[in-house]
């Protein structure tokens, strides 16, 4: 660990470490020197004016009102700016990267569970190459949790059945801390872990050791354990849809209603299947609610991620 | 006319043969008053129990906290501890305290009224309080709780094993207790001020109380209906946030902090009420820009309920809507801004006494301050991903409530103690006393700023090794700050019996407060009183003083 | 001031003047305005539960029409008209006490109480039926028309039960007031000069019956079941 | 004297008698608006079938509130405690609305 003897900050280990320091020092030097300031003057003015014999009756004096409309207008700006300041750097951390490297996590009572494209897993920790953007799909098996990279300055709540994504990109190799961060019962503070962020050479070479497949083709695998193939054939005769090239477009639903299929839609129409079922087709798929994890969930989804457009119109991550 | 009443501040009131505390006796006579003063003392004895409570849940973390791992108490009793110390400090202490306490005293009096306008109805607020404590202490006592105080579900509803129920039953009774105190005092302010007594003419105090008394009445139901939901659920083991009926968990989040952010304004709100009264008090002067002061009382109670979600950046909101919670919480600012500006030109050419309520409110405007301007950390959307959930916000809100709230709670009780007891509290060990809190609060809470940005998480019982030094200085800093606690109780509960005598306006201060006796009658005033100068006006009262020469 | 001091002597002692309000037009105001307030922290607790009924509603709306064709809309109906009728007899008892009229006063009284309590029975009969239905949230929870909306009926049923139990207490609890009111108005109590009890419990009854005019519609009548 | 502080107060209980006829009428626009109500929901009127239940429901409320709850004849003050509770609920609805209406909103 480089930590240093006191520090102040955690070290700026992403991209967007440096951007939230940068505000975080401006609010210090804004507040901090707001803050003096009050604290000067009431101490000044409570010594200077202090009660004397000669003054034991305030002097009849009223400050001009025009610091009134001072007070309010000169904070109001300054607010302005900062909301946009602020504003900038969230939807910067909002906005994914599209050439992301697809990682996805699990949290559960209490460990972190990862989960490469590749099919590499791991638990309570996770391998990262340096100077990529990584995106992680994250779901939570039974209560709220919060994945929290200090280092890389992000945290996102890790709820149960929703996905939700993060994004960061590390810029030092290097060892980091992973916390939980909402609170999630006995072990919370237990539910911790490290960040790895490796060379990309490093990376491939990890990546390589040990796996039973990639996760889209554990999906695969897993898809025709469930049959699904057997109703989702990749023409247009089965009973459901066909899935190829399907991820990120918008679905007609049988009533008129257009979403579209992204990671949460995918997840719900293979635990409901019937609550939005695409236009043309019955609802006769069954249930899968309790009987695939969220791990093969998460392998599923990859698999008709990889099916989906983006795996023939784009081309390979840079 | 003005100069024969205001004349009557330095003279009425020397009878103190019969007053509210000796006017009856027996322990029925206190349990059965509808005195609004006898009440004040019942919240003031059973909150005080309370806030003691709640300092020990406080101090048992902190000496855990002394040490990276877990091991002076098991994860399971820290997270209860925590979960118990947020619970009783909030419902218990911080929402009743100075509303219940110092409000309940001094409303009446403030307005010239003989009692609040529902006398049965405000014991019954206290019996609601203590029926919530008590089911609060057979929770602690068989058990606990450890769900955090904001029950977040799904953890509260399926997967906590402990009393959840009987906690959120105590919070709703509590919440009862408070929208009663809300509602008896609006009516109170509307319909029972003094003859002359315009709302321009009414202290600040009853102006916060005011608006506390509207963010009480108007939030704490939804609180209630939350809470009813989330036992609902908890007792029948399906219901309305219930993920896996395709409720949703956010919404519980939402609900709940519609309450539980205006709540932190009933807890800041009558903290700044005593603020300006004490400064007017102790500066003879009246308080700069009196009406923006007022208004942004208002202007607080209505913002605060606009701001909500900003508790909730990470869990998973829309990116659209935190922009317009983000947008709003920057200017809920404002007006605690005009607040702190216009005390701070109070004391320009003024006559300062640095007696012990004043040190209490000097401390108060700083560490608010700090406690504010951090929230602007918060409220930065971009800064909020980093540093919510850490130790930033937990030092951010106990400079709030503790540097803001218990300083300002703390002023009002040696401000207005005299009037309660009739007896002065020994200065010294009151202005040291003082001064224990401020240093003591500040080596506790400023180092956790920088755990927090540091990425130390809240509501963790084993820590990383490199956060100990900070957390070594945090609880050296509790410890200071719970001497500087234990004192007061002392010399207040001694001043009773061995205080000097304080007579009806020790201060030399300006308010209906203090032209009746100390302690009041049980009719607060022989007569009506009538009022017709401005609140705060000590160059008038000064005046009347050098003429009566009666200094 | 001397001028005021004697004001202060000319009370009518009316037995029901408190001690601490100057004369009975004050302790009106003041007590109306208490029951104006406690019914705005209550329009906030049930609009709490609406406000989340609302969200599921537009996140499910085939659950929530198809849940809302399972009530009895007869009953639902019966009972809307039925709070009604016994809102005007409240109101009509509130006009007899202020016209200072014991006995349409009790007369009016006893009529809004026997139509509440048709209401509680009638109610009690819907749960009965919805419990043995087994349409009551929790472990015996069954349904099998659509058992892809199974999890989302559920969901509405929760409110169901939720949204008409806490009206349904409300309702209880005004019966019990009523039968408070009502011995206060046998003992001749309430007059022209003195009603205010009468009206609060007014107040409180028509609030009771306004949250049902919005239950009804939202519980028992929501348009857009398409049997697939 | 007694009565002159106050500065909204008249000192006799404010004792405006509706008269029976206004009772009545209104009972009936209930009755109506209910019968109405039903009917409604068994028609289908496309996307107005809500807001038709909607309308209805508060036309109900709002007669119910100014006539049997008197506040037309009440003071300003009873005015705005009753605006105020609706405006707040209306706060939470809205602000709510607003997180779950626009979570689908692609991010560009």
């Amino acid at each position: 660990m480089m930590v240093a003897d006191f520090p102040l900050w955690p070290d700026q280990a992403s991209s967007f470490a440096k951007d939230v320091d940068n505000l975080y020092i401006f609010l210090i030097i804004l507040c901090g020197a707001v803050s003096v300031g009050v604290f000067l003057t009431i101490f000044y003015f409570a010594i200077k004016f202090r009660r004397r014999p000669d003054n034991e009756i305030a002097q009849d004096y009223e400050p001009p009102k025009l610091l009134e409309v001072m007070w309010i207008a000169v904070p109001s700006v300054i607010f302005m700016g900062l909301f946009v300041w602020g504003s900038w750097l969230y939807f910067h951390l909002a906005r994914v990267p599209d050439d992301a490297l697809d990682i996805y996590a699990t949290g559960k009572q209490w460990m972190w569970k990862f989960q490469h494209p590749s099919g590499q897993r791991e638990i309570n920790a996770l391998h990262v190459p340096v100077n990529r953007p990584v995106k992680i799909t994250m779901a939570s098996e039974d209560v709220i949790h919060s994945l929290f990279f200090p280092y890389f300055r992000t945290k996102a709540d890790v709820l149960p059945n929703r996905y939700r994504t993060m994004w960061f990109q590390a810029t030092k190799t290097g060892r980091y801390h992973i916390f939980c961060a909402e609170y999630c019962g006995t072990l919370h503070s237990g539910m911790i872990g490290w960040v790895e962020v490796m060379e990309p050479a490093d990376y491939q070479k990890w990546l390589a050791g040990g796996t039973e497949g990639s996760m889209a083709s554990q999906g695969e695998q897993l898809f025709q354990k469930y049959a699904c193939n057997t109703c989702h054939t990749n023409d247009a005769t089965g009973r459901g849809p066909v899935l190829a090239g399907l991820y990120g477009k918008d679905i007609t639903l049988s009533n008129d209603t257009v979403v579209k299929a992204d990671d949460n839609y995918i997840r719900e129409s293979i635990l409901n299947p019937q609550a939005k079922t695409a236009k043309g087709f019955q609802p006769i798929m069954p249930t899968f609610q309790g009987q695939v994890s969220e791990d093969d969930l998460m392998k599923l989804l990859a698999y008709v991620k990889s099916i989906g457009p983006a795996a023939t119109t784009k081309g390979t991550p840079q | 006319m003005t100069t024969a009443t205001l004349h009557d501040v330095r003279l009425s009131g020397a009878s103190t043969s019969r007053n509210y505390i000796n006017d009856e006796y027996g322990a029925l006579s206190w349990l059965l008053t509808k005195d609004h003063k006898r009440i004040a003392i019942l919240y003031l004895l059973s909150i005080s129990v309370l806030f003691v409570l709640g300092g020990f849940f406080a101090m048992m973390m902190r000496i855990e906290l002394l040490t990276p791992a877990g091991d002076l108490l098991t994860s399971d009793t820290y997270n209860k501890f925590f979960t118990l110390h947020g619970v009783v400090m909030i419902f218990f202490f911080l929402i009743p305290a100075i509303p219940a306490v110092l409000g309940n005293f001094l409303l009446p009096i403030q307005l010239g009224a003989k009692d609040l306008a529902f006398p049965k109805i405000n014991l019954l607020s206290w019996y609601l309080y203590m029926a919530a404590a008590i089911i609060g202490l057979v929770v602690i006592v068989t058990g606990g709780v450890d769900t955090g105080w904001t029950f977040y579900t799904p953890f509260s509803t399926q997967y906590s094993n402990t009393h959840v129920f009987g906690t959120t039953f105590a919070a709703f009774i509590a919440g009862f207790s408070s929208i009663l105190t809300g509602l008896n005092f609006i009516v109170t302010i509307h319909r029972m001020r003094a003859p002359g007594l315009t709302w321009y003419r009414l202290p600040l105090f009853v102006w916060a109380l005011y608006a506390t008394s509207v963010v009480m009445l108007l939030a704490t139901p939804v609180l209630a209906i939350t809470l009813t939901m989330l036992m609902v659920e908890r007792t029948i083991g399906v219901g309305f946030f219930d993920p896996s009926l395709g409720g949703d968990p956010l919404l519980y989040q939402h609900m709940f902090w519609f309450y539980s952010h205006p709540a932190v304004y009933i807890m800041i709100l009558p903290a700044m009420g005593v603020a300006s009264d004490v400064v007017a008090a102790f500066t003879r002067k009246k308080i700069f820009g009196y009406r923006f002061v007022a208004f942004s009382s208002l202007a607080i109670a209505f913002l605060g309920f606009l701001v909500w979600a900003h508790h909730m950046f990470v869990a998973g909101i829309s990116v659209y809507s935190a922009l317009i919670f983000a947008f709003l919480s920057f200017f809920v600012a404002v007006p605690s801004a005009i607040k702190v500006f216009n005390w701070t030109a109070t004391l320009y050419r003024a006559s300062v006494s640095w007696q012990t309520p004043m040190l209490y409110i000097l401390g108060f405007i700083g560490l608010f301050t700090i406690g504010g301007v951090t929230g602007l950390f918060l409220a930065s959307l971009g800064l909020d991903i980093h540093v919510t959930d850490t130790y930033f916000v937990v030092a951010h809100f106990h400079y709030v409530m503790v540097g803001g709230t218990v300083m300002a709670y703390l002023a009002g009780i040696h401000y207005w103690w005299p009037k309660i007891t009739g007896r002065m509290y020994p200065e010294w060990w009151a202005r040291l006393a003082a001064l224990l809190v401020f240093v003591g609060f500040n080596l506790t809470f400023f180092p956790q700023f920088i755990l927090g940005y540091l990425g130390m998480p809240r509501r963790y019982h084993a820590y990383a090794p490199e956060f100990q030094v900070l957390n070594v200085l945090s609880t050296a800093g509790a410890s200071v700050l719970a001497v500087g606690y234990v004192l007061p109780i002392i010399y207040l509960v001694w001043s009773i019996w061995f205080g000097r005598p304080a007579g009806p306006n020790p201060w030399g201060a300006v308010g209906l407060e203090w032209t009746t006796a100390s302690p009041p009658p049980k009719e607060n005033f022989h007569e009506t009183p009538v009022v017709t100068w401005d609140a705060y006006d000590y160059p008038a009262m000064m005046k009347a003083m050098g003429e009566t020469q009666n200094v | 001031m001397s001028d005021i001091a004697a004001g202060n002597e000319h009370h009518h002692h009316h037995p029901f003047l408190q001690h601490h309000f100057e004369d009975l037009g004050q302790q009106h105001e003041a007590s109306t305005l208490g029951m104006w307030m406690f019914l705005c922290t209550e329009i906030l607790f049930f609009g709490g539960i609406l406000c989340a009924y609302w969200i599921y509603r537009v996140m499910y709306p085939e659950a929530w029409a198809l849940a809302a064709h399972q009530q009895n809309t007869l009953y639902g109906g019966i009972n809307t008209i039925v709070l009604i009728i016994s809102s005007l007899t409240m109101a009509l008892a509130v006009r007899a006490a202020q016209l200072g009229s014991r006995t349409w006063q009790l007369i009016m009284l006893f009529a809004t109480l026997i139509f509440g309590s048709i209401f509680l029975v009638v109610k009690g009969i819907e749960y009965s039926m919805h419990w043995h239905e087994g349409l009551f949230p929790g472990s015996h929870f069954t349904w099998h028309e659509h058992p892809a909306l199974a999890n989302k009926v559920q969901l509405f049923m929760c409110f169901y039960w939720g949204m008409t139990g806490l009206h349904a207490l409300h309702m209880v609890i005004g019966a019990g007031l009523l039968l408070w009111i009502i011995g206060r108005s046998w003992r001749n109590d309430f007059g022209p000069e003195y009603y205010a009890p009468v009206e609060i419990m007014g107040l409180y009854w028509h609030f009771v019956d306004i949250v049902w005019i919005f239950l009804f519609p939202f519980l028992y009548l929501i348009h857009g079941v398409h049997h697939g | 004297m007694a009565d002159t502080h106050h500065e909204q107060l008249e000192h006799a209980p404010h004792s405006h008698v509706t008269g029976l006829g206004v009772y009545f009428a209104v009972f009936f626009a209930l009755a109506i608006g209910t019968l109405l109500t039903w009917y409604a929901s068994t028609i289908d009127l496309g996307m107005w079938n809500t807001p038709v239940a909607l309308i209805i429901a508060t036309i109900k409320a709002v007669l119910v509130i100014l006539f049997f709850m008197h506040v037309i004849h009440s003071t300003r003050l009873t005015w705005v405690v009753v605006v105020a509770s609706f405006l707040w609920l209306g706060v939470l609805f809205v602000l709510t609305f607003a997180d779950y209406l626009t979570r689908g909103w692609a991010m560009k």
